[in-house]
């Protein structure tokens, strides 16, 4: 099982595995900054790029909890400024309808979450993912996780 | 070609340290080796330099590549560049796949070298399993429009319109008020080198007019901007100046018979203008203007006009523009210190800001270039200059306006000294940014006329029963407390966006930065582009700047939008929305989503059907999210190609 | 039309009180009125205004004016305007004549309202008098060559490139250096995101690469330039590299076995480089070049180049080249603080400039991205940085280095600090200048991290035998004379001008300004045009400036060259010499004078004769003064027109 | 005699004419910056613009004393910045010969100048003005002057 630790860190601790969306204009942006910025996160969010978070499926969200995820974040930009005038609108619609969805799932509310990040707001976007993390910590591993999953 | 199988490079990129630093670049190239479809990897020192890009060349020859996927910084500065590679060695430029393990792995997980590695491998699986499904997509393109729009007469406006002009282009230039040349045609005199502001300018002004490729469309706005590079469809609302611009010959002779007195704008409010006026002596086009808000309907106008050019029932008028290219110089307003009563303004009379000064200064002024304190119109013998008001200054603007005001109360010091050399000159400062070419040299010659810089900033504004302004401030270079009594203080105002910045962005659909002005593509390297195609921004409606910067400005978005206009076409993006007619049922939804009109319904009855005009889709994907069935698809953001990565986030323990 | 009987107008303009207030124009036109020939006067409010242009033309319809005089500002700013309104109105523009009574006349003497009434009389009298003899003349043309030239490959010109190249011109980009670019490519971040340099220059130098309109003159050097607006000559010499680069790969194989080791200029001889070697990692062209002058010619390097690229014998080429506009973006280099030993720097081995501090930071520098301290390759714990090395200093440069210093120390600092939580930061300065778009910003990011701001300019540097560096300075904030120690002081060393910018001011003709970079055509409203046409600057040529300035400026430079461009021809100036044969006697001596080559002898014996190509006339007339037989002539300076100026400046009492 | 002031001041003190050549480039420029920084001076000078100081004829020289000039400045760029190479240079040629002529005319040598000013050198152009006009007063009138002639 040469992949054992490609969840983990060095530490011991059980490290969640978190799938993050972000629209290309403002929040990968903000993911990009957080590098520039050196603003240091735990290695838990995977991000996947939509180009608007319009764009985001609810099919793509209850997948990755089905596949496994600790949590899903996604993220936009601020209402007012998106690329593709209101398309973060039409996500907050859709978010409100998923959060439905992950109760009746069994999921516990904040496993999935909704934030707005400017591509300017790179120490933001890591505090978004270190307190995200520490938050599914408290929660702990998904039990919708397949067995065997890392 | 689509159904070939998946021939997949991985090539994992160490950014010299950046990246091969902080984790194991070798074992995510070796494990990316194990991934299915995976017939090559290689780990390169600089992937995007040159020697980088021959090694993927080469790899794509040696190995018949068909799908490439890089490991290394961010797409959103390099995907056009590993595209373009992949592109020239046979590669489709949409079959090629970015993953980021620099900006959002290596750079922020710096202290566990194993929880890196380990993240760059799920992420390098799940763009490999996106790899895998991703199909070549056609680069199309679109023709330019051969107009340009430029927006706002400022100097840069006016500068790139000049450039396009030249160049031979049909330029719009649209100004929402009544004469070009913006905020540089109030200035007295322009700092270093202290020429006369309109004199300058005059003649550039003049140069707009006689251009014969530009139409100025003054006293206009654009209210709404359709469409896509190339092809923008603008609404120009034309406001009405109650008169016949054809025939009114700026003679002035309704003015003088006006009764209604106003405040005068171009003169901050200083002297008065009447309710039907030619905007300032050097106005271009040279035309009255009919504030009909405050006009009274005394039609003594009317009557003093020999050309009969008033018209009390115009209507405002929208036109429709088709252009290809736009520039945005919307400009910028001054900190407007009276909200909060900054040092006093508005609370006592003998508190004015630079551009007041300025009106008073210029021997065209309400003065006649008298600088009068406002409660009695003596002239002041000792003035005080507080920099960096609402600049620098966490409870307004945190941003420092480009040095602009410094200069500006430096200036204004050095003039009114050398003109009435009795004066006496205090400049409250926290730093001289005395930054471009000359401005140290003008610093100093105000420093050798006698100009008293006080390093400090004012605690206390009082004033005294003879109008008198007493200035409290720590001097922190002599670590004490002064007072210092004025005859007028003149406060130092900051650079805001402009008022418009907000409507503007949003029907350009521009974001703005932390500071309010519209945000450049790169804040280095792209300065004049924006996110949207065809559209460039120029001068202060990017942030402070001095004239020459904001000149130059100008000129750089003629430059960079010529590339399109020259060339006569655009790319256009393959990511665009598809529809799937078996499986539509013309609902409709997608109708409302979409933003940009690319979906209509044509036929009737039996025949109906969705229309996509994919030159208008700008690629958001929101309309497929909403499709209720599945008949909608994203090109190279389809369902399974975004499912194929969820999935890939995770494996099983044994895999 | 010649022998036209003159009908002048004269039109004085007031400028507001600019003129109206120090002199008696009303005097000045009823006293024009007296003068032979002149028709018509009128007193304009402002005449370069649409309102003043439109009484001109007005002017000449109704009294059939053929000359038209202005007395009002200065030719310099308003003789374009004036010439294009008479033009319109079909008066030649070589028969209109400006009178300068305001910046020579009212503004000079504003106390003697007599004195410049006077002085304003007779310099319109001597302008009537130059009028009634002046010809009209054609405004010609010439054809614009559609290549460009941009010398330099900094990010300045790598811009201009890229625009030019863009639209579709064939671009020469000629550098000096072995690869494109410039300084850019050898900091480590840039202010004030941090980016790393050259992660976000590199796509632009594979960008410049991939242009298939722009060939790069990697090591070459421009090193004449004749000719003229639309038509230059340039010749461009190709130095060795003593390779064949179309078969070099740039692999590095013949800087593996080279045993000359040398100190690297790309890392600020910090680090080694051999004597044939790669530049740098990202360079393009990615091609090795051999140091001639410290080759030992051992020949591994042939042995060793599997390609079989090695050229010993190689010899310089130059290259005559024809373009029709140049970009001239030369940029600058950092002071040195060697020879006067600033702050100890020569002397003592722990004080580096900033430019050394970069590489040293660089992950792919000398030392892997770890600061140590040359003395003893210890990372310091505390590090100060000195502005203002170079800049701000009577003894050195009096000029700001455009705020680019007090960022580089910003910016360098908070990266050691947010590297290393354990250093100590020190930024010794006089003002801080951080004054462009999130400059404040890092400011606030440096101070919020813990980076100390001392107030103050060292006086004293002394060196304890530890090698540390005790830094002497009155802290101006606090009052007292502190004394820090420090492990490593880095000096922010100001921009100075490239020191090849001497020569290329020269082959271009370009003037330059007192702090020794290039001047621009107006220091605010032409601030990429230059005093010769075609020829434009860009980036810290003209002057120390950021990035983000330079990279707007080199796309000004391409909006500005592309109307010539575009339209495909450029007017040219009617003031050139003419000869009259009939008393040429053909003795060759304004063949001497001419610094153009105006003129040359053809034919033989009895046939000879002098040939004038006047589009490679500038119009200085030189070669008139010179000409013994009075057979050469300047258009419109002809003797008798200056004499008529002369003659004019008396008048007999009684007249 | 309505033009009895046109070459004085407010007060009767005797001003001298001067008649000025300035290069379009450097000293005409000076010219106007003296003018925008507002630098006063006597209203003594006449300026009479070429384009290079090498386009100096000694026949202008020569004709403006002849007319009554009481002095003449020429004035070109500093030497290595003329617009057109070394125009300037060659002006300080026709310079010397032009002072022995001056000296043979029997004017004295105070009454012509050659003076180089840069475009940016407004206060230095005040002075030069200022001074010369001083210098000349202390010589005197012409004596070459026309009768009549103001």
């Amino acid at each position: 099982m040469a992949e054992a630790t490609a969840t983990g860190t060095t530490s011991e601790e059980w490290q969640p595995k978190i799938v993050m969306f972000c629209c290309n204009w403002c929040s990968y942006g903000g993911a990009d900054s957080a590098g520039m910025g050196r603003f240091q996160q735990p290695p838990t969010v995977r991000v996947i790029r939509v180009m608007c978070s319009g764009r985001m499926d609810p099919v793509f969200i209850l997948n990755a909890f089905l596949e496994g995820a600790d949590g899903v974040i996604f993220s936009g930009c601020h209402i007012g400024d998106c690329h593709y005038v209101n398309g973060n609108y039409k996500a907050t619609i859709k978010y409100k309808f998923l959060k439905a969805m992950v109760n009746e799932l069994g999921l516990e509310d904040e496993r999935l979450k909704l934030d707005w990040i400017s591509a300017s707001e790179g120490e933001r976007y890591a505090n978004v993912v270190t307190e995200f993390t520490e938050q599914i910590k408290k929660v702990g591993p998904s039990p919708l996780k397949p067995e065997g999953v890392v | 070609m689509e159904n070939e199988e998946p021939r997949i490079g991985v090539f994992v990129c160490e950014c010299g340290v950046n990246i091969g630093g902080y984790l194991d670049t070798q074992a995510v190239a070796d494990y990316a080796l194990t991934l299915p479809n995976v017939v090559h990897t290689k780990v390169n020192k600089f992937t995007c330099a040159d020697s980088g890009q021959a090694e993927i060349q080469a790899g794509i020859k040696e190995h018949n590549l068909n799908r490439v996927v890089v490991a290394s910084c961010t797409p959103r500065t390099h995907e056009p560049t590993f595209r373009a590679c992949c592109k020239e060695a046979g590669v489709n430029p949409y079959q090629f796949e970015f993953v980021n393990i620099r900006d959002q792995c290596s750079w922020i997980h710096m202290w566990d070298w194993e929880g890196a590695t380990a993240k760059a491998k799920d992420l390098v699986r799940m763009g490999v399993a996106r790899s895998r499904l991703l199909e070549p997509l056609d680069e199309s393109s679109v023709p330019v429009d051969q107009n340009v729009l430029v927006i706002g007469a400022g100097v840069a406006g006016m500068q790139a319109a000049i450039d396009f002009g030249d160049m031979g282009y049909n330029v719009y230039l649209v100004e929402k008020g009544p004469s070009i040349g913006g905020r540089m045609a109030r200035f007295d005199k322009v700092f270093p080198t202290n020429d006369c502001s309109i004199c300058i300018l005059g003649p550039k002004m003049v140069e707009v007019a006689r251009n014969k490729n530009i139409n100025i469309m003054s006293y206009s706005e654009v209210t709404d901007v359709d469409g896509f590079v190339g092809n923008f469809e603008v609404t120009v609302l034309h406001k009405p100046r109650y008169l016949d611009t054809d025939i009114c010959t700026g003679c002035g002779a309704c003015q003088e018979v006006c009764p209604v007195e106003l405040p005068s704008e171009f003169n901050e409010n200083f002297g008065i203008r009447k309710a039907i006026y030619i905007p300032f002596p050097q106005a271009v086009p040279m035309r009255a203007v009919l504030d009909k808000d405050n006009c009274i309907g005394c039609k003594a106008c009317e009557k003093a006009c020999e050309a009969g050019a008033i018209r009390y029932d115009q209507e405002p008028i929208y036109e429709k523009l088709k252009v290809g290219v736009i520039t945005v110089a919307v400009g910028m307003d001054a900190f407007d210190p009276l909200p909060h009563n900054n040092y006093g303004y508005g609370l006592y009379d003998n508190v004015i800001t630079t551009m007041e000064f300025e009106r008073l200064l210029n021997a065209a002024g309400p003065t006649g270039g008298h600088v009068v304190r406002p409660s009695d119109a003596v002239e002041p013998i000792t003035v005080g200059f507080i920099n960096c008001v609402g600049s620098r200054d966490v409870n307004e603007n945190i941003y420092c306006s480009g040095g602009v005001c410094c200069m500006f109360s430096i200036k204004n010091a050095q003039l009114l000294k050398e003109k009435r050399p009795e004066t006496n000159h205090y400049i409250f400062y926290m730093d001289i940014r005395s930054t471009m070419r000359g401005f140290e040299e003008a610093y100093n010659r105000a420093r050798d006329l006698g100009v008293k810089f006080i390093r400090g900033k004012p605690v206390e504004i009082t004033e005294k029963e003879n109008g008198n302004i007493v200035v409290r401030v720590e001097d922190t270079l002599k670590g004490e407390i002064v007072n210092v009594e004025l005859d007028l203080l003149v406060l130092g105002t900051g650079l805001v966006p402009n008022e418009g910045i907000s409507e503007m962005g949003s029907i350009l659909k521009l974001p703005r930065s932390a500071d309010g002005f519209l945000t450049e593509l790169h804040p280095k390297l792209a300065p004049v582009d924006t996110t949207t195609d065809g559209v460039f921004v120029a001068g202060c409606a990017a942030g402070p700047r001095d004239i020459a910067y904001a000149t130059a400005h100008g000129s750089a978005t003629a430059g960079r939008a010529t590339r399109l206009l020259s060339v006569g076409s655009a790319p256009i993006m393959g990511i665009t929305a598809r529809i799937d007619e078996d499986k539509c049922v013309v609902c409709g939804v997608c109708v409302d989503k979409c933003p940009y009109g690319v979906f209509e319904i044509v036929g009737t009855n039996g025949d109906r059907r969705i229309n996509v005009v994919e030159a208008l889709c700008k690629g958001c994907g929101t309309c497929v999210t909403a499709c209720p069935t599945g008949a909608l698809e994203q090109s190279h953001f389809k369902n399974d190609q975004v499912l194929a990565q969820v999935r890939n986030v995770f494996q099983y323990g044994g895999e």
